[in-house]
């Protein structure tokens, strides 16, 4: 099964690489663009077939490892295929 | 006083932290590996800097996630004193041993060079030979230093006393042109609420001899050796 | 190809997994063979070669690997000395530095990766330099760079420099070794080709030193590192191949590198190397697992097996080729003494890295290799090795232009107002912006940062130091590439001597255009002549190198770049000199000749916008006795521990060396000129064999005295104080305007609008 | 309008950071994870309500600096709520 988890910074939490593109894309002519964010997506293959235990196995690496939840959400995509 | 320097995978400021302790205190540290899950008899734990596991994902969550630093965590909470320099820093706000985080520096481009510190107080084991009217110059060298914590935080943080360090003019001034990062008020260092744990991202350990450039370093080490000792 | 006798009986069978096709004569063609070289591959196997055999023999006889145009050349150069430990041929250059230590160097280009993908291609270039240096079994302690870039105001350059110092730091800085000191240059043409060099200072103990060479039959072949994938397939042959304007399309495969991943390597091999287990190592660097095995083998006049189905790859179902060709970083190939694997897998485990025993050394001369149990190549190692071809290219000298007249150049309308738009222009400007994107105080022996003379790291454990500079002027190796190339030597030695370190030792990093050209070929060889005069008149051997040709895009060459990295040592620590450290009252004291020459001054061509092909005349000659006198002589004034800073002069002239002085030193001077000579010659012109030294007053006489018994020119220049530079007849300048200028260009222009 | 932006590495270059995180997740215990790959997430904020326009504009953005085209593939969702 594969799984994609998509970390994103908290609201209000700065962005600096978020702010640092939306200047830049400015500075390249680029109008009417805002509130850039950036997040991290993550994929993984995993060797769970249950949808269940692969997601909840998913949220523990999140919560351990994968996003530092002062700072960040995240949401977990599972994909049977 | 004993200390302790953790070496993890990736670490490659622990030689300069070993040969500045050493050279300092005049007793070698002991090296502890990242697999270890118990500490030895030590009165200073120190984190050093380094890229531990190349800093991806975020800069020091890996190494925070290793066995030993529930040893250290636990030592922590017996009351020894613990030091975290840039990518240790960035281990102690991973664990929760330290609160907020340390994101990409402003204008994303990692920075070395001499900074001014403020030091905002001088009654911590860390600072005590450090005098709070005049700043310190110390060496930065880091990608994310850029320290972040919610305003309700950093405002305790504030009301306790618990930042430790500010990047300022050469004269003092805590202004937006001394911020080399970002760092919400300015910060460099912040402490735990028992003032034992330090997080700091400028080097003390690089800048302990005139041969370097200067030795505003060295008084930490000192401190840190009258007080534990 | 008809001609080709073939014997089924040891015809190597194609991989069944793959399909192997045909040796077409396109496929020769790709793999980059002319007729003749393919005809000589023939003749070595008298048998066609097997793809696989041909991927082989194509890597080992690209440009890249073989040196095929530039070996006639390279081997007029002088390499040995009492100082040498170990000359070109290994994986660096090892110089015997006291206290039973050794410097382990070399520089190498990374030019055609890194202006395909900046950021990648840079870091990649400091990731194989170092692996270079420490699979010689040294730990490295100080980094370099040489940057060439094309125009400012082409649309490319920003985003190249942007990606090039970001890679270079990225990488080194993760991995942890400071970056001391580099050049750059900006220059229309490197518009299409820029030159990323990087150069890596290790140090060793003396008598554990490694080699490449293999020996004992029996004894197992260990690949350690990082696992294998599909990276720069073709990356070497690649390296050597001109650009056209649709490579950018063709997008090649780039690698990316892994520091941390560097970092492991580092501390697993060095921990390795204390034990007694390593017979022979060498990194894998372009050209990957084929150049490593084959030259491990050849060096040691053995023979070696390999078997693929134990190598540790990162993709599915990699072809035998594809895993001899690749290029993925962070590998190591090892020979070790019988038992030893046991000892030497734990280390690896230790460091969470890819261990494994991947063949034999046998005594054949053969290179067999076997991957799902059937044969894919069995070449006759001398054949790969000793059979490339080496060619004698035709070469057209370039004439050497006249001397330049100084009629010729105008003189400013306000010299002091030139000083500050010159120190504030693209060839002169602080490179403040770029070296704080590199750590440069990791490893806390870093006594001079960059922006002195040369960059300066004690070596750990000892009262000395290393000096180091990485330097050469391309637009004087255009016109004139015999005295550019002895100029080029000359400058890093002049940079070395000015810190107080006697210089021992060069490596090079020789990038021109296309050496099919004669009047490239003329070029390279004349800046080899060049280098090798200066190198045998200094006793300054050469003991490593990396040569890129082929920099050309749509036929525009590239400027000669014979970029030459020094390295010298500092007896004492304690006594070296500095740029930042002139103090009020002090007087200055020219050393050397001036002659107000500005024949390819940065003057004539920055400030008056003269052409220099057509009207910049020949470069300022040296004289490599004067030279040296020179140098010895300010080298024993900074052994008397009594100066307070020394600086040489270079780019710019004696103006801009004292602008630069002051501004480091953050105080005014006062100074003289010659008679003569006019001010404007006298300020800009760039006469060699130069330094500007300050001293306390109460010495001035003494030393003037010591140098006309030296037969050394001096002359009392003026004194150092106030906060205004002020030459005679000029207007005075503020030390603070300067530094603005200085200090100013390059940010403004990285942070202008894309 | 909306925009998400996935920046991945195309396949077969290595990836440092999925190797790393796909190693600390062995040392942290979990069992069966491979192929781990990281990648960027982008949002940004247009002003355009032109689909089409959006997405020519985000797919410029892309190319000349959201993605660094030798290595990454990009792919790009709009959301017009
Ligand atoms: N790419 C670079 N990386 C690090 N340091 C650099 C780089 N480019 C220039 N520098 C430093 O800036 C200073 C000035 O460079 P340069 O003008 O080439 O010196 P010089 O003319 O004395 O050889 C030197 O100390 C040099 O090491
Ligand atoms: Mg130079």
């Amino acid at each position: 099964m594969k799984a994609r988890v998509h970390v994103t910074l908290k609201n209000g939490v700065l962005d600096p690489q978020g702010k640092a593109i939306e200047k830049t894309l400015g500075n390249l002519g680029f109008k009417g663009v805002g509130d850039v964010r950036q997040g991290k997506v993550i994929e993984l293959d995993l060797d769970e077939t249950d949808a269940a235990k692969a997601e909840a196995a998913v949220k523990d690496m999140c919560e351990q490892l994968l996003a530092n939840t002062v700072i960040e959400n995240y949401t977990i995509e599972l994909d049977a295929a | 006083m004993k200390a302790a320097v953790v070496i993890f995978p990736g670490s490659n400021c622990d030689r300069d932290t070993l040969v500045a302790l050493e050279r300092i205190t005049g007793r070698k540290p002991t090296q502890v590996w990242h697999t270890e899950t118990e500490l030895p008899d030590c009165d200073l734990v120190v984190l050093p800097g380094g890229f531990t596991y190349g800093d991806y994902l975020r800069a020091g969550a890996m190494a925070a996630r290793s066995p030993v630093m529930a040893a250290v965590k636990k030592r922590a909470e017996e009351g020894a004193h613990v030091l975290g320099i840039c990518n240790g820093f960035q281990m102690l706000t991973e664990t929760g041993l330290l609160p907020g985080a340390l994101m990409r520096n402003a204008d994303l481009k990692f920075l070395c060079k001499d900074v001014h510190l403020s030091v905002e107080r001088n009654d911590t084991a860390f600072t005590r030979k450090y005098s709070t009217s005049k700043p310190i110059r110390i060496p930065i060298a880091h990608h994310d230093g850029n320290y972040f914590a919610d305003d309700e935080t950093l405002a305790r943080l504030e009301g306790e006393g618990r930042v430790a360090f500010r990047y300022v003019t050469k004269d003092g001034a805590p202004n937006e042109a001394a911020n080399p990062n970002g760092s919400r008020s300015n910060i460099a260092g912040i402490y735990s609420e028992d003032l034992r744990v330090l997080g700091m991202m400028p080097h003390p350990e690089r800048l302990i001899e005139p041969a370097l450039g200067g030795s505003d370093g060295r008084p930490m080490f000192e401190g840190l050796l009258e007080a534990l000792s | 190809m008809s001609e080709a006798v073939s014997n089924e009986s040891e015809l190597p069978q194609a991989d069944p997994g793959v399909n192997e096709p045909e040796i077409t004569p396109e496929i020769v063609k790709e793999h980059g063979f002319s007729e003749e070289e393919y005809a000589r591959v023939l003749r070595a196997l008298n048998r066609t070669p097997t793809m696989t055999e041909l991927g082989v023999y194509s890597v080992m006889w690209s440009e890249h690997c073989s040196y095929k145009s530039s070996r006639v050349w390279l081997k007029k150069l002088p390499t040995t000395g009492e100082q040498v430990i170990c000359g070109p041929g290994e994986n660096a250059g090892i110089v015997d530095i006291g206290n039973g230590l050794a410097a382990v160097f070399k520089m190498e280009s990374h030019n055609h990766p890194s202006f395909i993908e900046p950021y990648q291609g840079a870091a990649t270039g400091v990731g194989g330099i170092m692996r270079d240096v420490f699979t010689m079994g040294a730990r490295p302690i100080a980094n370099l760079n040489a940057l060439r870039f094309g125009a400012p105001e082409h649309e490319k350059t920003r985003h190249l420099v942007e990606g090039v110092v970001s890679g270079i730091g990225g990488y080194g800085n993760c991995f942890g070794v400071p970056t001391v000191g580099g050049e750059v240059e900006f220059d229309p043409a490197y518009n299409g080709n820029i030159l990323v060099n990087a150069m890596c200072v290790g140090l060793a103990p003396s008598d554990n030193i490694f080699y490449a060479a293999a020996s004992g039959v029996g004894n197992p072949v260990v690949y350690v590192g990082s696992k294998t994938g599909r990276d720069g397939i073709h990356g070497a042959t690649m390296a050597s191949a001109e650009f056209d304007d649709d490579s950018q399309e063709k997008r090649p495969t780039v690698q990316v590198g892994d520091p941390f991943t560097e970092k492991l390597l580092l501390e697993a091999c060095l921990e390795l190397m204390a034990e007694d287990a390593i017979v022979a190592i060498q990194d894998m660097g372009a050209a990957g697992l084929t150049s490593s095995s084959v030259e491990m083998a050849g060096k040691g006049n053995v023979g070696i097996e390999l078997s693929l189905d134990d190598v540790p790859c990162r993709e599915e179902a990699m072809t035998a080729y594809e895993m001899l060709l690749s290029e993925s970083q962070e590998r190591m190939l090892m020979v070790l003494k019988p038992g030893r694997e046991d000892k030497a897998r734990a280390i690896f485990e230790k460091w969470q890295l890819d261990f494994a025993v991947i063949g034999t050394i046998t005594d054949t001369g053969r290179m067999v290799v076997r991957h799902k149990g059937v044969m894919v190549a069995d070449l006759p190692l001398d054949s790969l090795n000793d059979d490339a071809p080496m060619y004698e290219r035709p070469y057209e000298f370039t004439k050497p232009p006249k001397p330049f007249e100084t009629s010729k150049a105008a003189a400013p309308d306000n010299a002091a107002e030139t000083l500050v738009k010159m120190v504030g222009s693209p060839a002169l400007s602080s490179r403040r912006w770029i070296y704080e994107q590199y750590d440069h105080t990791i490893m806390g022996d870093t006594i001079q940062r960059p922006g002195g003379n040369a960059g300066i790291v004690r070596v750990h454990g000892t009262n000395t130091a290393l000096a180091t500079t990485v330097d050469v002027t391309p637009r004087y190796c255009k016109a004139d590439p015999k005295e550019g190339g002895k100029q080029a030597v000359v400058e890093t030695w002049r940079n070395l001597v000015a810190t107080g370190a006697k210089p021992l030792a060069i490596t090079d990093c020789m990038n021109f255009g296309n050496p099919e050209r004669p009047e490239i070929m003329g070029q390279f060889a004349g800046c080899i002549l060049g280098m090798k005069e200066a190198c045998e008149a200094l006793d300054y051997p050469v003991v490593s190198g990396n040569v890129s040709l082929y920099n050309e895009t749509n036929g525009t060459g590239i400027l000669p770049t014979p970029a030459i990295g020094g390295i010298g040592l500092i007896e004492d620590a304690r006594i070296y000199a500095r740029t930042d450290s002139m103090k009020d009252g002090d007087e200055l004291i020219l050393i050397g000749d001036e002659n107000g020459y500005l024949g390819q001054s940065l003057y004539i061509r920055d400030v008056l916008g003269m052409d220099l092909d057509k009207e910049g005349g020949a470069p300022p000659s040296i004289d490599l006795e004067v030279e040296r006198r020179n140098g010895d002589f300010v080298r024993g004034l900074i052994g008397t521990g009594r100066l307070s800073a020394v600086h040489d002069l270079s780019d710019g002239g004696l103006y801009v060396a004292l602008a630069e002085l002051c501004v480091s030193s953050n105080l005014g001077a006062e100074v003289t000129l010659p008679d003569g000579i006019e001010a404007h010659a006298a300020l800009f012109g760039e006469d060699q064999s130069r330094y500007i030294v300050a001293l306390p007053a109460n010495l001035v006489q003494q030393a003037l005295k010591a140098a006309g018994k030296a037969g050394v020119t001096a002359r009392h220049l003026g004194k150092a104080g106030g906060t205004q530079l002020t030459a005679q007849g000029c207007d005075p300048i503020s030390i603070e305007t300067l530094r603005e200028a200085h200090e100013g260009w390059f940010p403004t222009y990285m942070d202008a609008t894309h």
